[in-house]
């Protein structure tokens, strides 16, 4: 598909660009470590379960290591020193005598059988996820997939899983190829993951593992009886996003939302954190055979849809970028980008199309995201349903891989039950009346369209060779990206990143990213 | 279940949407009208989501809310069907047993209503929903008279037809054409035939409701998503009764 | 706009088919009248009003000369050979006369004298109508016109004149081109126009003289306050037919319905009758500029709308004919169609938009009528909205001329007040979204688009060589149209129809049509 | 006019469309409960136009129809605006000379809220609707807290910036979330500081009935569509009076 007539030689430079202004990130990234990616690698190594607080014990440990010797050796080393000394064989028991105060931890001078001890058991979590991921493929190759591109997207948000499980279930029957559970406001500045079923979020679910595991299983049972793979999202973001990309892993989730700065942005984390987090969890996705979808769409809810097209896709550069050196391949790239040009906008469905084809023609590979109207709903709901069949369409005409379906009632509450199957019936219309109509659709050279997409890769140009110069991190600070400003050295959760110390040791990293 | 709420999201939530417009100008005290009303039809809370002027002196609303009525499932009313449903070959057999006749039907679109598809559904062979029509039945003597029918000219076919019985239709209901041209129609029948060799008197169309026949002075109204099994099914259970 | 690769060749012989499928039909026209063709002939000459029943003098006066000479004269003669005899020179007063037994008619020996008198009554009639045609395009040169094709249609149907008048104004205020006042059900089988404003009609208002002239000096009145002409429509058709044609001559109507079948398809008017008054009533068109529309949607609410394309195409080929022979020019031709494919049919979009293409390649100079979706709306009213997008869309990326606004209601009540503001905000939405989208649709070579519209036009040629075979007549009798079977020798008003005998005189009519 | 009904397309017709989902599957039972419901609500006639089973044991229905309610347009309960619309020149000048200082403002969004758009539009310079924020105006001194702003943060930088004025914004309404944030941030003011020494209470979102203003505890609520110079203007009306 070549409909814009893209230059490769400025399509090129502008990945190299990217590539530039992402490199120092991915320095820091691989010389500090945070109190996520440890309690990750604890989560590999089975610890489970949390004190009667509902504090979970990766978090006692990673905080009993820590007061003792700090994290910038990593845990793994002193967890299982001490496991040993203390003749241990659980972990978990571990964790709950060094909350207890019982346990001291430090730094073996000889640490070759912690180091073992630690990826014999981390390397059995990620076999469990590694049969996770070939489970997904069996169920998918007997099963069947989804029927068609893009896949139909769907979000529940009751904040109660038991009401969450039904309207999953009957959204998957009505044509749903992806549940996603909204997670409850406020779970993302959490510095823990809860634990348990959980039925009292707001506008979302609690993410814990075992809300995890009951969707799922739930989702398998519905997909054995549609005779198709459903597949389940949720979200590795917030400070625990290391934690989440392994319980996705284990728990065979198969999308998850990981944007490289959406919580700086949007949850005011600290940078340094997210870019910490966001490099692991993107390393166990990769493993996981998970697809991670990017945030762009949520730059332009708070800037401008047409001003700010550019800086979508600086983002989706980036986050290719940072993407592929985790370790993702293409396939495993939901970059997102959304409808969200003002409706009153001259030419407006027109412009949406020419930047929804940019990303496509740019990613070629990528299952791109594509996101409903939201800013610009309003509690006219017959008006937005009418916008979210142009989104649809828009959808259909550029190739999207993943339709985020919309909801009439966008602008007024969490979707009802009714709302998504009138949003599923509309999706339904324009993918199967519009049909091929992409093999009609022919921007006129010169026209309209490809003057569009060019301008805005153009201007996507531009901003790199700026970052490149300022610095990434400069740039988030300067309000770049959805005209947030968030300097390197505030935001939450930077007290827990820790600067790797010589010898710092992760199991579950590979090699070249020890020291 | 017996009372059951509205459903939103969550069991029991009671949540609906509600439109209307108001003939007031767009203000703050239209929106106070507009969560009045919304308030008297049981919303509460009611969360006033679009307000938008049309014109001069008038403002369209969209309300959500909780309402706060129950709905109690044992007391619904509704003209449930009470006759088995029967298929073509037994219709037949019955008519051919019981009446050793074929049934008459007459069937017309009344007064100035020309919309026939709905009538010409439930009578051609075509039929509807997969289907067969009432023409499609043996036993069924069927005289369509089309749209646009008198109610002198339908008593006259019934009488000339020896109908047992007269289907009608009504499309129109703006200003409740509809219930006006019925109870014309049922009048004159009234009127022309003594009630022992009156047919039986069917109404039919979108928007009726089911449950007004005694007081339209029809046997029966079919609404929405009529077929014509249930037509026939009823006519013989209406006409010969249910037994075999 | 060559988009679909029409042979010219086989175009030119569905053109030269239709030619000869109607010409008989013609033919029975010439040599035909009507009570309501004289009755229009009157109405030019200046007979108005009526008697205290409510009858209008005309049908009084047509009456008393049919009961005396019969019709196939034409009245004309007898009318002013007896004003003469009499001593009047107001027609209107020997109507009453007439009505109360006191005049008889006869066919003089010598009509010149009658016929010269004629001759100037109806002149002086045509001369307003002339004026009016002037006057409009004075307005419009003064006012401006409507902003862009295609032209914006909406209906009013409240049943009283005095809501619609606000309700017409508030619509052309929120952006209509063209209103619609759509007629009570039964009107169009009164053999006699009513008169006077009207309050009391069922789905629609009356179309009387005064509601005309009320009408359209209320838009009038709104088209300076806008600065653009807004157009107003109305019904020639039913019994009245060629009155109409008159009463919207002489008020100024800019469109009016008129289709060569329709009051015999749907509404049984007798077959002859109808083309009889249609040709009259379209020359009375001609001469007042007022634009036609053709009624072939209606075919696809009773036939459906993929089986039956093709009777559209061939019926609009007819009515193309018909239109050309009483003179109308192509700039007057609104041919009908349709966006009525069951939106579950697979493609059923992409089917829609090769039709209508087909409908504008074939008619590049006529105003093509573009109507919504109504057989498949339900009281789903929020994807009644949804299909209403769509079919506007198809409607921009298809060049219509005048694009009939569809209502989420359509399945539910005749508009309301919010439906009709919905609508334009869904047409406003679409319009101004796609802009020129039209520059980017380009239906693939070979492709579905393509193959529909050559398969469409196949089969009207097809049909069209069977209806040359067999009788337009018969063709109508067999259900051909809308699968509704009207024999020529059926339906309502053939009594009203008399042939011409030699020496009909009408002085409404060019010489050439005279006997 | 003081007596107002709906208006579908005749004055007085009192028409209205309404939908919501009964936790019935579809059949003429859960229609009758569709328009037990709607009669409840005041619709007589109620039409039910339309009803589509959702999965099982769930049914959408659309139903239109007349309210029998009316509208007592002199009955409407409002939060008028009862203060002048300032321009932000005679807002400088009247905090200048009344104020002799600028006037401190502490906005933030609280609870798990991060929903800054409407706080930002009201506070930043950028504004909203063409207008510009609180922070253009010379004489107010803003501070703006962003989002997920706890209440103890909150009472704390409002003591410390001596706020004349606390803007709380609250967007998150599912279980009413807003509700009980606003509540327990007006509870904590209550307890921090005395009635003398504490700031207007201020929130904001589009889901707010501007009437709960006391029974929450707060001074005024601004619902959707605010624009920053209502806000300032009324700032100035409340804290210094009208008196120029
Ligand atoms: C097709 C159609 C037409 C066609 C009719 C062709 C024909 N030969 O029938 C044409 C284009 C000619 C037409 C014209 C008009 N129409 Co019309 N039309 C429709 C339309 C699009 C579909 C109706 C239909 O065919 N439904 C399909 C059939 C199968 O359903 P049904 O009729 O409900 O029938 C089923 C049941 O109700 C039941 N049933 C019906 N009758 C009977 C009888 C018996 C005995 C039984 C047992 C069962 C039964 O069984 C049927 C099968 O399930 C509707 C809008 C819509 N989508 O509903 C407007 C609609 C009905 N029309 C409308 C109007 C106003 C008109 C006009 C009056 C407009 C005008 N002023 O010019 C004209 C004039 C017609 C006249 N004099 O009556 C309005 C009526 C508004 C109202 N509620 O009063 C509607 C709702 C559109 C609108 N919103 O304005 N129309
Ligand atoms: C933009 C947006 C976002 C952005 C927010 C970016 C940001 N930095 O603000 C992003 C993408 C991050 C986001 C995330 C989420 N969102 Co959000 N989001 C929206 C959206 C699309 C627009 C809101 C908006 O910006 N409106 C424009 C502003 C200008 O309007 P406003 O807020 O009403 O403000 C005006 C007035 O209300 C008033 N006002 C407001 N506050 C104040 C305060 C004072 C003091 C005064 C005087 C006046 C005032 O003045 C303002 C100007 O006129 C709405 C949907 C919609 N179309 O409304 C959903 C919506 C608000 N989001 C919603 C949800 C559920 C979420 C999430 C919780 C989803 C999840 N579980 O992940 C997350 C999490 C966020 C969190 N922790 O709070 C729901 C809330 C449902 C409900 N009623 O409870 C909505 C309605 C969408 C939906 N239907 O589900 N969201
Ligand atoms: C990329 C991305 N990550 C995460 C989230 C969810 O936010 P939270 O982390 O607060 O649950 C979103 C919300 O839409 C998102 O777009
Ligand atoms: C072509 C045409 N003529 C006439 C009419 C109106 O019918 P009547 O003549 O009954 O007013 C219609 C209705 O839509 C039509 O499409």
């Amino acid at each position: 598909m070549d409909k814009l007539g893209l230059d490769p030689t400025v399509v090129a430079r502008a990945r190299r660009l990217a590539e530039r202004a992402g490199a120092p990130v991915v320095q820091l990234a691989r010389s500090h470590t945070t109190v996520s990616v440890e309690r990750a690698v604890l989560r590999l190594a089975g610890v489970s379960g949390a004190d009667s607080d509902g504090i979970p014990w990766v978090n006692r440990l990673v905080d009993a290591v820590r007061a003792d010797v700090g994290l910038g050796h990593g845990v793994a080393v002193p967890v299982f020193d001490a496991l040993a000394r203390e003749g241990l064989d659980d972990v978990t028991v571990l964790a709950q005598k060094a909350a207890a105060g019982s346990v001291r931890f430090g730094v073996p001078e000889r640490s070759g059988p912690a180091k073992r001890a630690a990826r014999r058991a981390t390397t059995a979590g990620l076999k469990r996820v590694d049969r996770r991921r070939i489970e997904r493929e069996r169920l998918i190759a007997r099963l069947g997939d989804a029927p068609r591109r893009p896949w139909i997207y769907l979000i529940v948000a009751t904040g109660d899983i038991y009401e969450d499980i039904p309207q999953a279930q009957a959204a998957a029957r009505a044509g749903a190829d992806v549940i996603a559970v909204i997670r409850s406001t406020g779970q993302s500045l959490l510095d823990y993951v809860p634990e348990g079923a959980t039925r009292e979020g707001f506008a979302g679910t609690y993410a814990t593992q075992e809300n995890f595991r009951l969707m799922r299983s739930a989702l398998d049972e519905t997909s054995r009886e549609l005779g198709r793979y459903v597949r389940l999202t949720n979200y590795a973001s917030g400070l625990c996003m290391p934690e989440m990309a392994v319980m996705a892993g284990l728990e065979r989730l198969d999308m998850m939302l990981n944007d490289s700065m959406y919580g700086i942005l949007f949850r005011d984390i600290n940078p340094i954190r997210t870019f910490v987090d966001q490099r692991f969890s993107r390393q166990i996705h990769a493993r996981a055979g998970i697809i991670i979808n990017t945030g762009e769409d949520n730059y332009l809810t708070t800037a401008d849809a047409v001003e700010a097209a550019h800086t979508v896709t600086v983002s989706q550069l980036l986050n290719e970028y940072f993407a592929h050196e985790a370790g993702l391949a293409d396939w495993q790239l939901g970059l997102g980008h959304a409808f969200e040009i003002n409706p009153e906008v001259p030419d407006s469905f027109r412009m949406e199309l020419a930047h929804a084809l940019l990303a496509r023609e740019l990613f070629p590979d990528a299952p791109l995201k594509w996101m409903p109207p939201t800013k610009h709903m309003t509690g006219d709901v017959f008006r937005g349903n009418l916008l979210d069949g142009f989104f649809n369409l828009a959808g259909v005409l550029t190739g999207q891989g993943i339709l985020l379906v919309g909801m009439m009632t966008e602008a007024v509450v969490t979707p009802w039950l009714s709302d998504r199957d009138i949003a599923l019936q509309n999706v339904r219309y324009v993918l199967g009346g519009a049909g091929d109509l992409h093999e009609d659709f022919v921007p006129a050279p010169g026209g309209f369209i490809r003057s569009r997409a060019h301008h805005v890769l153009g201007e996507a140009v531009e901003l790199l060779e700026k970052i490149v110069d300022d610095t990434l991190l400069n740039a988030i600070a300067d309000g770049t990206f959805g005209i947030m400003k968030r300097p390197a050295d505030r935001g939450k959760g930077l007290d827990g990143v820790a600067a790797q110390e010589p010898g710092y040791f992760n199991p579950v990293l590979p090699a070249e990213d020890q020291r | 279940m017996s009372v059951v709420r509205p459903y939103g999201d969550t069991t029991g939530d009671g949540m609906v949407q509600v439109s209307f417009t108001l003939p007031l100008a767009h203000d703050k005290r239209a929106e106070g009208a507009a969560l009045q009303l919304a308030g008297n039809m049981g919303l509460d809370p009611a969360m006033l989501v679009h307000a938008r002027p049309m014109g001069e002196g008038y403002t369209f609303f969209v309300v959500y809310g909780r309402v706060t009525h129950l709905v109690d499932t044992g007391k619904v009313q509704v003209v449930e069907r009470d006759y088995p449903l029967l298929g073509a070959k037994e219709i037949n057999a019955v008519i051919k047993r019981r009446l050793r006749r074929r049934l008459s039907v007459v069937g017309a679109c009344i007064g100035t209503d020309a919309h026939t598809v709905g009538i010409d559904a439930i009578l051609n062979v075509k039929g509807i929903a997969g289907e067969k029509g009432l023409e499609y039945y043996r036993e069924l003597a069927v005289t369509n008279m089309g749209a646009q029918v008198s109610v002198p000219e339908l008593v006259e076919t019934a009488r000339a037809q020896k109908a047992d019985a007269v289907l009608v239709s009504q499309v129109v209901t703006q200003r409740d054409a509809h219930l006006h041209n019925t109870r014309a129609m049922s009048a004159a029948f009234r009127e022309a035939l003594p009630a022992g060799r009156r047919p039986l008197l069917i109404v039919g169309g979108p928007r009726f409701d089911e449950l007004m026949a005694a007081e339209l002075g029809v046997d029966r109204i079919f609404g929405r998503g009529t077929t014509p099994r249930d037509v026939a099914s009823y006519l013989v259970h209406a006409l010969l009764g249910d037994r075999k």
